[in-house]
């Protein structure tokens, strides 16, 4: 089988080290790695890339995930020798070069999201969360204040909940209204009962909707003396456009590997920078670049809520965003975020045709529909959907995501798509949603194309075998 | 060409009028002919030593990249796509992450692995907070012993404030005591002092104990000498396995993992791939145990690991499997003695005492007479990279300095080396 | 790891006894990383300049290569293929040099191409031969007017040493004389000089007396500007489109191309692909007029031509795709424009004379005064790399020096250069 | 399709450039070029490598082709900036480091062949023949020798007769005897009745078979007044063996792009030194590189043929080339070449059992296979066979050549070829033979698992369409 793992190949070999240690420091257990030729090893990886898909495959509509092209370019200076090979333990006269990166590109997303300062260290969406939860932890702690819940939107990311936790809150849902927008009579009747630290946001929504009243609720939020998290997974609507800092947003972190064009690399490395109004500046997690007549790292005094990382964070990811940023200034980023805006509402206008659209609205950079109807016609549903656009060549959309909205497909096209392989994705549903109808099984076979059909999942988890040796 | 036409549409009319298109002040756009330009100066005026002559480690180490490395994961199937939340079309990633989680198990001689964490640090903190689950209480109790990097403990304090569980530093091994109300017992293997200690007398008492043993590795590449964490009884094992296959890249991206027990699985934080099948009983892998996860437990997810560090898994499992049982045994065995030879040559000189533990590829120096930062400076006028002045990280280390040797290096480079310190101790 | 078994057999058994297995000279093997080291070592011994501070071109230019280039064609399907010589495995190939072939008959105003030639100069030699046939002869008689690359001339003339053809060189085209007995005229368009001259009077002489005119061109991106071949009334276009997604690399790989007339097909050296179908109207691409080819004609072939310069083709046909007409005219004119900037300035400088033709990307300097070898040596200590010192290449051309723009240059980078050469001739 | 020209894809503008140029001088035609995003160009290219077979696809065992496996390391170094980026028209003093690895693997080429000097200006094969025999053409010309005429031996290499021409000779063929070998009586025919002024020979010969007779040979000819030329594409098999030099031959042309491991790119750049012996020094294409305080190009005093490429031939080849040896070493590369041949008769031995094997001989790096049999019994010939092994998921390998055997197959598995993958090879084969036996039509049909069937290359010649604008 094409998928098979490296460690069936060949003969696993029995060497154990012959060099002199201390027995009782002395490794006994043999290491079962196969002893592969340099031919052998290429081929198999190769081989295994052509089981994959990247957006240079084909369109990769994966709603909330920005699945943007990530210029080569990106790739090709990032890997510069200057850059690869700087140890984290460099002195900072070493380290100039690097240093004016981080410094240029924290002024950037200031002034694009409208902030004091932000912290590169976080790793991706989710640490950013994490980190900027923290920050209004201590801030509050600072302040001898005992809020201790997180507010999110029923839509919000999985995330949200699970950073809010891991920050020490306690977290409660706040429903969404029938436009998607936060239903402001549940978040009043909230704020009255509760200690509300902060108000864990995304706008746009995961329902690809911009929040309306997002004046009012920072109003309501900060009236009541909490704070408003934004998380900016969703920026690639807004660059130049809107500011969350002018929303009233007092945190905020970033998706680097979605708005700013960063390989996602199968799951990583991302980075998600954290902003802040200037008010929290001193609980970032330090150090700092500051410019003098150098650049350097400076820690704050004693405040800030310590290392979020073990060095600065995905510092190559965060050059590449320097790049992305550089190549297409201020007025082409906000270009971007028309175009995603422009292509997101062309697809939902052709899509509405054929599928539901739950909230009938100008959408941000994605929309989402439901499949509820067609299934309780057909029996297909989003899942099946899915699949079977696999087999005409596209990377599915994300599914039963935002959870509000049953039987959700959430579709992003991004601003790289072109009108026409936009045109040829919505013809492919189109086929499909047409064969749901006259053909169900067909489409729940899906896919048909590829090195398996669907998989057990129930099996993995009831036997499971999570690495080659295990029986 | 990186154009797209602007527009003129009414997309934005439910954005507040007062604070739409703002004036900002970023920069002009730059063909990608002046931002190479600009980023290849940028570049150039970051220091770069020869690698051959470059003595700084302390858990991220000058290791030969192979080539074939870079050259897979440069395919765009591989680094361009998203997490594998759709199987069918990510066998690719999916097969890889298993072979990872297969090679950081028999690595550390667990059973298990997760498919990988944002760094050493935050997986130590993430290893902290899974044995708070595992012992099911709402916080827990935990020693971690010997010697870490500051980094990490700052950022296992950081993590902490959310979790609050009690963590109690003990430098010296000696100094620990196992008392029952302790959940947990950490140890570093080898040390931020690159030193390899026989832990068993205090696993033995933690065993007897019913403590948990968390072991954290950051130069795993000493496990292809030195008794694995499952051998020495590791309930968990977390670390950084950027040294395998990745570039020092300034601190990151680095790869966090986690190694455990088959029956801690459910605890696990992050992403985990298992096998299974399909209807025609063909084999394929998928991302599993998934009620763990945000996504779908959301607040009382293991973690709220997202995305992870993907791409440097994969960068492990090609270098892993390019490198082979041989190669990686050949490497360690490398590193090993030009430890030994570097320890020796050092020894020799004046005014230094040299670790009498045993060391792997970090060695710990100490003088009371050298200022490290001015000898740094000296070296790098011979265009050598010197070692960590660890005064720097924590004022209690003052009149320490690690040195790390390299596979690069010969004995000239390390000769050189040592006549050099000799030519700035001597003035 | 490059590692082969080493085995005993008697599979030598027929090789002569007393000249097997010699005692040879030869370094020992070296490991990746030490091999890593070697070259990087080898890679710094050469002089590298920025890119906006290098002055030298004639014929080969500092022109940006979009990193899409690079990343596509070392996707190993493509750049470790062989010959397409089986169609259904090697469409990935053939469908490219298809491209090739569109883009080089469109930019130099013909109707076909070939898949590419060594370089430029081979392609002089082989379009000088494939004159010879044209007309039918067993030797020719051809005229090459204007100012050509002395390596180019050597070329031809090495070659000519097999044909035998009469190569008549004629540097001023006033005197160029078309006798009934020329079977052909080469133009070099832009010339050594990056003139680019109106050769129509010439040209229509030449029409009429029945000679084949052949095109020379070394910087095919002035004919996004300039009449091109075509429209001219060439019956024949070689040349050298290294400078169109492809490296310096200090001369080669460098991509000789050839286009010319639907009806010489059969005259064409080296390879083709066309179109056609498969049994069920599939459309697909295949080599073709093989007839003409060595391993089907052997000595009657039109060339020995087997291997060519296949990936440069490549890159050359995605760096077209990447531009697109709107880049390249860009590019174009941006250069067309820094070209006639630093004329300007040149120009105001004492004791030089500037070229009055037209020029494009290369400029012609002449003085008596200037010592240009040691004017290159003052530059250099300014990290300028300067032009070429002409006299060096050809005795007559003393006093002249040649100069290149590129589009890494902003105006300040030439003023740079202008102001060091002054401060060099004032001393 | 996926193999659809780029052309296809958009509509092409109608731009010219606006700038000021004198009319007689200025373009009127328009360039018909698509204006693309990059993330088209980068799906096009994609799309189109999937629609290729490299050595990292699979077994790639192409005779006379050597399609080793090419280290990934060579790409990388030869990469640097520091060679890419040098313009050969900088001084000397620039190109220090990069002279030394030319200076360096002549040495390392002339102990390894066994001659005096190497040029390294030839870009490929071919163009090493072409060179080889104008020198040869220069050195008889300087003794006053009419000799004009180039023998080759039946079994040669299409370039040989072409390369022969090209350098003014005429060509005759001598004809192999049955063991494969030069039918020495024919020799001597033609030696006493023409004119010889050298004899090219491959050896091991494009059948694989080392030529028994070499020493005899070559006192032939020299005896005869004539030189004896080595191809020496077929390398792979006698590094570090035997020498050519000390076979006899007076010229050698190599292919690094075959035996030292350099990738083929599908269709080049190669890379084709000429070796001799040192009577023939004089006559290379300068210049060449010396050594005294520091590296330099010197040119040779006036004896030399004159320059055969721009520059300095495909000097980047010849980094990758010099790497290869570095990796290997003196001992490693005759492990190679015993590799090589180990490997050709291991997959010899087993493939006769289904397929005619025309010369019973240990082999060396590759051996040739009949179809004839199998044709006249079933109408299966070596092209069908070589269309059913694509299905199969391998390269074919070479076919039709040599000419000398009919419905000839030539197999070369190389060195990197591991025994697994050769046991795969076989049972592929053997099956297509099987099948060819019970359903020749199945086999007729091959392939059917690629984009495109059999194409019809009569076509292509009768309605010809080299470019996508040909009517
Ligand atoms: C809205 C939203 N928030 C947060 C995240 C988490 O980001 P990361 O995967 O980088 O941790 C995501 C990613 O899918 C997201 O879509
Ligand atoms: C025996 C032989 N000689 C010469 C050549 C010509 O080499 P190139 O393609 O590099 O011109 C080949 C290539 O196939 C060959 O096999």
């Amino acid at each position: 089988m094409d998928n098979s793992p490296i460690f069936e190949k060949v003969e696993i070999s029995n060497k154990l080290s012959s060099i002199e240690i201390a027995p009782q420091l002395k490794r006994k257990k043999v290491c079962r790695f196969p002893d592969l030729s340099e031919s052998q090893v290429a081929r198999h990886y190769t081989k295994l890339s052509t089981l994959n898909f990247g957006v240079d495959s084909g369109m990769y509509p994966l709603g909330s995930c920005t699945m943007k092209y990530n210029y080569k370019i990106l790739e090709r200076l990032a890997s510069l020798p200057g850059f690869l090979q700087l140890h984290p333990f460099q002195n900072d006269a070493d380290c100039q070069g690097i240093l004016e990166i981080l410094y240029e590109i924290e002024l950037y997303l200031c002034e694009l999201f409208g902030y004091s300062r932000f912290s590169l260290q976080p790793s991706a969406g989710a640490h950013g969360e994490h980190t900027g939860l923290l920050i209004i932890r201590d801030y509050l702690k600072k302040n001898n204040d005992d809020r201790d819940l997180v507010l999110i939107p029923d839509s919000a990311h999985g995330t949200n909940p699970a950073s809010a936790v891991m920050a020490g809150f306690r977290v409660k849902k706040v429903p969404s209204d029938k436009w998607g927008n936060v239903d402001l009579d549940k978040l009043n009747e909230v704020l009255s009962k509760e200690k509300v630290a902060a108000f864990m946001l995304t706008n746009p929504s995961t329902l690809g909707l911009f929040e309306n009243n997002i004046i009012k609720i920072s109003e309501m939020i900060h009236e009541n003396g909490g704070l408003l998290y934004y998380d900016g997974a969703n920026a690639n609507a807004l660059m130049g456009k809107i500011r969350p800092g002018d929303m009233g947003f007092d945190v905020c972190h970033l998706n680097l590997h979605k708005t700013f064009g960063t390989p996602h690399g199968g799951g990583g490395p991302g980075s998600g920078p954290v902003g802040v109004v200037e008010k929290l500046v001193p609980f970032l997690p330090g150090p700092l670049v500051s410019k003098d007549k150098e650049y350097k790292w400076q820690n704050q005094e004693g405040t800030e809520i310590g290392r979020i990382h073990g060095f600065h964070g995905n510092v190559n990811v965060v050059i590449k965003a320097y790049i992305y940023i550089l190549l297409h200034g201020g007025q082409g980023l906000k270009e971007v975020s028309e175009k995603a805006v422009e292509n997101a509402n062309y697809l939902m206008n052709k899509t509405r045709e054929i599928i539901d659209l739950p909230y009938d609205r100008v959408c941000m950079h994605e929309f989402v529909v439901s499949a509820e109807k067609l299934k309780k016609e057909t029996g297909i549903s989003a899942l099946d959907l899915a699949k079977a656009l696999i087999d005409k060549g596209y990377h599915p959309p994300t599914i039963y995501f935002p959870q509000i909205v049953h039987e959700c497909l959430m579709i992003e096209p991004t601003e790289t798509e072109d009108k026409e392989s936009m045109d040829a994705f919505f013809e492919a549903f189109k086929d499909i949603v047409a064969q749901a109808k006259a053909s169900p099984d067909k489409v729940k076979a899906a896919p048909v194309t590829r090195v398996v059909g669907r998989l057990d999942e129930v099996k993995a988890v009831k036997e499971p075998k999570l690495t080659f040796f295990a029986k | 060409m990186v154009t797209l036409g602007s527009l003129i549409t009414n997309f934005y009319k439910d954005l507040p009028k007062n604070i739409i298109n703002p004036e900002l002040n970023l920069p002009q756009q730059l063909s990608e002919a002046e931002v190479q330009l600009k980023l290849e100066g940028l570049a150039n005026s970051n220091t770069i030593y020869s690698k051959n002559l470059s003595f700084l480690g302390a858990g991220v180490y000058h290791r030969h990249v192979p080539a074939i490395v870079d050259h897979l994961v440069s395919r765009s199937e591989f680094y361009t796509a998203y997490t594998p939340y759709q199987p069918e079309i990510s066998q690719g990633t999916l097969t890889a992450i298993f072979e990872f989680q297969t090679y950081m198990a028999e690595l550390t001689g667990m059973d298990i692995s997760n498919a990988s964490l944002y760094d050493g640090a935050t997986s130590l903190a993430e290893a902290v907070q899974m044995v708070t689950r595992v012992a099911d209480k709402e916080k827990s109790k935990v020693i971690v012993a010997g010697i870490l990097s500051p980094n990490y403990k700052e950022v296992l304090n950081t993590y902490n404030k959310g979790f609050g569980n009690e963590i109690v530093y003990v430098e010296e091994l000696e100094e620990v005591r196992l008392e029952t109300d302790i959940d947990a017992l950490v140890l570093m293997y080898p040390n931020f002092f690159g030193q390899v200690i026989d832990h068993s007398v205090l696993i033995d008492e933690a065993k007897k104990k019913g403590i948990a043993v968390v072991f954290c590795v950051t130069n795993p590449l000493a496990l292809m000498l030195f008794k694995s964490p499952g051998e020495c009884g590791a309930d968990i094992v977390c670390g950084e396995a950027v040294s395998l296959g990745s570039y020092p890249s300034y601190g990151g991206p680095a790869l966090g993992f986690l190694t455990t027990r088959q029956d801690l699985v459910r605890n696990i934080p992050g992403r985990i791939v298992g096998e299974t099948e399909d209807a025609n009983g063909r084999k394929g892998f998928v991302l599993t145990f998934q009620t763990r996860e945000q996504h779908i437990r959301r607040e009382k997810a293991t973690s709220n690991i997202c995305s992870n560090q993907g791409l440097m898994a994969l960068r492990t499992t090609i270098y892993m499997s390019y490198m082979g049982q041989t190669g990686m045994l050949d490497l360690a065995e490398d590193i090993y003695r030009k430890t030994e030879y570097l320890k020796e040559k050092i020894a020799k000189l004046n005014k230094f005492v040299v670790d009498k533990n045993v060391n792997f590829q970090d060695i710990l120096i100490y003088s009371k007479d050298v200022e490290f930062s001015q000898l740094n400076l000296f070296l790098k006028k011979k265009n050598i990279l010197g070692g960590l002045d660890l005064c720097e990280l924590d004022r209690s280390w003052e009149g320490c300095y690690l040195l790390a040797v390299n596979e690069y290096m010969k004995n000239e480079d390390i000769d050189l080396l040592v006549s050099s310190i000799k030519e700035f101790i001597d003035g």
